[in-house]
């Protein structure tokens, strides 16, 4: 079992830092869907709020400092919905 | 062994009183208690709905009720047989009382949100009742496919709403468990260590949380197309109902193996114990229950090969369905291997264990028939589907749920059963469950679709002799419960191990003191280990 | 042309294949277990062997079920095509499903109500809809079920061989009249069908 | 098992594990989100042009910082600061609440508009548009509600700072409502770009 003086303390910089690149991220995905890309659009605009997902989980919810079975169950969890998406596209694209 | 007083003696807090000893519990013993009251009251009445739709089936026409009546009681009987009995059944009350003690521990690691489970539960029921109260029961089946759904005026947001809450209690269910399981098993007991109904528990809790949400979500766009017409499936506004069906299945074929994972996790602890033998390879039980828990949540399309679905999609979730029987019958072998060269002892939890074998495989054997897309295409929709998921459901769930009453039930309540009328009562089910369930098989083969009310002259001889089948079931259920409860009043008393089993529940005195141990457990290296019962029995002058 | 098949047969060979093998798998699996039980009962057999797994027993089963399975997924599929691939040619008749009968539009724009009269040996396509909620048109004779979704065209073809009369029915629950909700199939000789089919119904 | 001292790990694993379960409960609607997507694609982008972008980013940005200051409460009960842990959760609520503000008065606009689940307008639409609202009112209005869910469970905790049941060793009930306070967030994080930005 883990020792309860593991608890990681995030700096208050490192948490302003964080909070500038989602912001910085957020102006990238406006800017981006101003531009027009075709199909690509919705993709650039999920790739990015992947990546500001990302930095909220692995920063502000600290799941980089989680133990592996946090991590590994967060995975498998975004890995079901995909694949519930994903399989959805068997019916929807052949019909 | 010292005298403790038992769990049912002792009130989990010192200032609980009365009847508030069992409302305000949160010992995990007695809330599996608290649902095995709850949902054996709600078994009886959808058993007794499944009655009176065989008996309006036993002969041609309008016999009993009309055909809105009847379209009200069999998608009752689907809602509470599916929701308030199968779902919850052996989890709620076996896992509940058993799972904390199988891995060492004294509760599970959420006690209050336990208690709120078994509450949502309960309120889950009431809503269910309140429904039939609101523009009148609802008649949609327990799909509750749109548009129809969306556009009946009977009462289906209520029911909805119920089947929403209860979805919820086994969710909260779910995360206790699996918390439970990797916070408070013993530090001795490693994953290879665990007794496969706790494995089963597992694998289901998973399934559990991550498939109910999407039930929840499910039911509350219905709520909302019912309440504000946002029309997200409505094919005026470009709305597609054929979606509806793949959200409604990503939940309800997971919902199968919420369902029927732990009864397997409870006949692979009863084989070992009665042929007296390590389960043949446990391993591969464990492996297999994973492997049935992941690939059974990707096949949900194969309910709906002839919604309108594209090829392409049949070609995929047809070849998925087949991947999944293969688990499950490697799952049979292993259980019928482990009487191989064992010391087998005839008991009612064996028996009913047998008997789920069986009933098991013809339910499995048939389901190869829908899952092959061409065949799927001539049965789907008709009564052996009907036959075929009862076999699975009753004949798989259910047994095991009346193997696991008779095999746990001198744990939980420290007394005995009567033997004879126990073997009597579960022939009676046995019989009375292929006379009843075959003939559908037969019937659906012949062209007879389910949820009809009335049906053509051809099918009348099949569907009489369902109904005789039915009353035999229902007889030999009553006597079951019946001798059971006499159990609690007449029964010798039992011993903490009267079986001669090897997980930690049998080292522990009938019925287990509140706090489950009185010393730290010893845990085995390998849990079906027979060699110290073998040992205890020499040194007894028993044979 | 190259000749219609019909997929009747293929679809009945997939029952029997299937069928088949689970009868001799359920009577295997039967057998065994009552040999089991009596043989090593605890009388006849007071002391256990300690046998806990055995990897190429389980390797063996795991193995062949997966054959037999992929094999019955391969019949079921072949039987699949051919109740989805409709021959060129068919006669198309559009079905709307309704609550609580099936209305057929012929070609010429003659409309029945629960009665379907095809030619004798012709294809016939299908094109089903709904007006209101799912229904789902099941014709056991011809082992074809396809649902009428509302807003949506789905279809179902056969090879209606042999003249006389059959049933069809609604396989998905639509309302208080669902049980109702039946018609009937009439395959003609061809010449009685042009015949019918010019008769103006009232 | 000793149950004297709360498991804290396990608690925590207890929250992540109904984070799950909320991720796959709006999974739901995000399924739904791509099917439609994919079979009405122009009509989606059509219809997302009419939502507001100033308002869509300015929420964004809300939920961005009020995630950052629930995080910083964090830092800061673990470094004893417990007056700066509590203004910074006091804070995350001020904009939550902003954030539901807002919310209203653009529900508000779009309701004048004629455009609400069941309007005329929307029914006589062409095929797909109430389907993009549809989905619009059900996502935005359940993440309405876990907002109102997230602030009184940072309220809680603001109690329990205040009342110091909450302080550096034991922080385990701030840590949960900052997980599910993020979670909410993560979930605008993908609704922001899906429906006001799709292009």
């Amino acid at each position: 079992m883990e020792s309860p003086n593991q608890e990681h303390i995030l700096s208050y910089t490192t948490l302003f830092g964080v909070l500038c690149i989602l912001l910085a991220l957020t102006a990238i995905t406006i800017g981006v869907s101003r531009i027009d890309l075709g199909v690509l659009n919705i993709w650039a605009a999920i790739l990015i709020a992947a990546c500001k997902a990302g930095f909220v989980l692995l920063f502000f919810m600290h799941l980089r400092y989680e133990t592996r079975l946090l991590q590994i169950t967060f995975v498998v969890t975004i890995g079901s919905l995909a694949i519930l998406i994903g399989f959805i596209f068997w019916d929807i694209s052949f019909r | 062994m010292t005298d403790v007083p038992s769990y049912l003696k002792t009130p989990s807090s010192p200032n609980l009183k009365g009847i508030w000893v069992w409302l305000l519990t949160t010992d995990h013993k007695r809330i599996g208690v608290l649902y095995m009251i709850s949902i054996l009251f709600w078994f009886c009445i959808a058993v007794t709905l499944g009655l009176v739709i065989r008996t309006e089936l036993m002969a041609e026409g309008e016999t009993l009720m009309g055909s809105q009546t009847y379209n009200a009681v069999f998608t009752l009987h689907g809602v509470i047989m599916i929701f308030l009995f199968i779902i919850p059944g052996i989890p709620a009350i076996f896992g509940n009382f058993l799972l904390p003690i199988q891995i060492g521990s004294d509760d599970v690691f959420f006690p209050r949100l336990n208690l709120l489970s078994w509450y949502l539960y309960i309120f889950g029921g009431i809503l269910a009742v309140v429904s039939l109260f609101s523009g009148g029961p609802p008649d949609t089946g327990w799909t509750f496919y749109v548009p129809f759904s969306v556009q009946t005026e009977s009462g289906v947001t209520f029911t909805v709403l119920a089947a929403f809450i209860l979805g919820m209690s086994s969710m909260l269910t779910g995360i206790n468990f699996i918390t439970t399981i990797h916070r408070l098993r013993m530090k001795t007991m490693g994953w290879m260590q665990m007794p496969l109904f706790t494995w089963s528990l597992y694998a289901t809790a998973w399934v559990q949380l991550l498939a109910t949400p999407i039930l929840a979500i499910t039911l509350l766009i219905i709520v909302a197309e019912r309440i504000f017409g946002i029309g997200l499936f409505d094919p005026g506004r470009g709305g597609d109902p054929i979606l509806y069906q793949h959200l409604f299945w990503m939940y309800s074929h997971p919902a199968v193996y919420i369902m029927v994972l732990p009864a397997m996790g409870v006949i692979s602890e009863i084989m070992p114990v009665f042929s007296r033998k390590a389960i043949f390879g446990y391993k591969a039980i464990v492996y297999s229950t994973l492997a049935i828990a992941i690939a059974g949540s990707l096949v949900w399309a194969h309910h709906m090969f002839t919604s309108g679905m594209s090829d392409t999609a049949v070609f995929v979730f047809s070849l998925l369905t087949f991947v999944v029987a293969i688990p499950s019958a490697v799952k049979v072998f292993s259980w019928v291997s482990t009487m191989y060269k064992g010391s087998v002892l005839m008991t009612p939890p064996l028996f009913y264990a047998l008997c789920f074998i069986y009933l098991f495989s013809v339910g499995g054997l048939t389901g190869l028939v829908l899952g092959a897309a061409g065949t799927n295409i001539h049965v789907h929709d008709t009564h052996f589907v009907v036959g075929h998921f009862h076999f699975v459901m009753f004949g798989g769930a259910g047994f095991a749920f009346f193997a696991a009453l008779h095999f746990w039930w001198p744990k939980i309540f420290g007394r005995m059963y009567n033997f004879r009328k126990a073997y009597r009562a579960a022939i009676l089910i046995t019989i009375g469950f292929i006379v009843h369930y075959m003939p559908m098989l037969i019937l659906g083969l012949q062209g007879m679709p389910r949820r009809y009310y009335n049906y053509l002259p051809q099918f009348e001889a099949g569907n009489f002799f369902a109904g005789i089948g039915g009353f035999i079931m229902v007889a030999g259920i009553m006597l079951m419960l019946v001798n059971l409860v006499q159990g609690l009043r007449k029964g010798e008393p039992a011993v903490g191990d009267p079986w001669g089993g090897t997980t930690l529940e049998w080292s522990v005195p009938s019925p287990p003191p509140l706090h489950n141990f009185l010393d730290t457990p010893r845990v085995k290296s390998y849990p079906y280990d027979f060699t110290d019962i073998m040992k205890q029995q020499a040194g007894s002058k028993k044979v | 042309m190259n000749a219609v098949i019909n997929p009747v047969p293929g679809v009945d060979q997939a029952f029997l294949y299937i069928l088949g093998f689970s009868v001799v798998l359920l009577l295997g699996i039967t057998i065994v277990m009552i040999v089991f039980v009596f043989k090593y009962s605890r009388s006849r057999n007071p002391l256990p062997s300690d046998i806990r797994d055995n990897w190429k027993l389980e390797v063996l089963w795991t193995v062949i079920p997966s054959i037999i399975a992929l094999s019955m997924f391969y019949y079921g599929w072949s039987s699949y095509t051919g109740l989805r691939n409709v021959p060129a040619g068919a006669l198309e008749i559009e079905v709307t499903g309704q609550m609580y009968s099936w209305i057929f539009l012929y070609p010429n724009d003659k409309e029945t109500e629960n009665e379907l009269v095809v030619p004798l040996g012709k294809p016939v396509k299908l094109n089903i809809t709904s007006s209101d909620v799912l229904h789902s048109l099941f014709i056991p004779a011809y082992r074809i079920k396809v649902d009428a979704v509302p807003g949506m065209k789905t279809y179902a073809w056969f090879l209606p061989d042999k003249p006389g009369s059959y049933y069809m029915q609604c396989a998905e629950f639509c309302g208080v009249g669902h049980a109702d909700m039946t018609a009937t199939l009439r395959v003609v000789p061809e010449p009685e069908y042009e015949e019918w089919l010019e008769i103006e119904e009232e | 098992m000793n149950s004297s001292t709360p498991d804290k790990a396990g608690v925590k694993l207890g929250m992540w594990l109904f984070l799950y379960t909320e991720i796959m409960l709006f999974g739901g609607l995000f399924v739904l989100y791509a099917a439609y997507y994919s079979k009405y694609t122009s009509v989606f982008i059509e219809a997302g042009k009419s939502l507001d972008i100033t308002i869509g980013a300015l929420n964004t940005m809300i939920l961005l910082v009020s995630s950052f200051t629930v995080a910083s409460a964090i830092t800061a009960i673990q470094k004893k600061a417990r007056r700066s842990a509590a203004a910074l959760v006091g804070v995350s609520m001020v904009f939550g609440v902003l954030f539901l503000v807002n919310k209203y008065f653009e529900w508000g606009h779009k309701f004048e508009a004629g455009i609400y689940p069941g309007s005329p307008d929307l029914s006589d639409a062409e095929a797909g548009k109430s389907l993009f609202f549809g989905l619009y009112y059900l996502i935005t209005g359940l993440h309405g509600i876990h907002i109102i869910i997230g602030l009184i469970l940072l309220s809680i905790s603001l109690y329990f700072i205040t009342t110091k049941r909450i302080h550096e060793t034991q922080f385990v009930v701030l840590e949960n409502s900052g997980l599910y306070w993020h979670l909410v967030d993560l979930i605008w994080i993908f609704i922001f770009p899906l429906f006001y930005l799709i292009l």
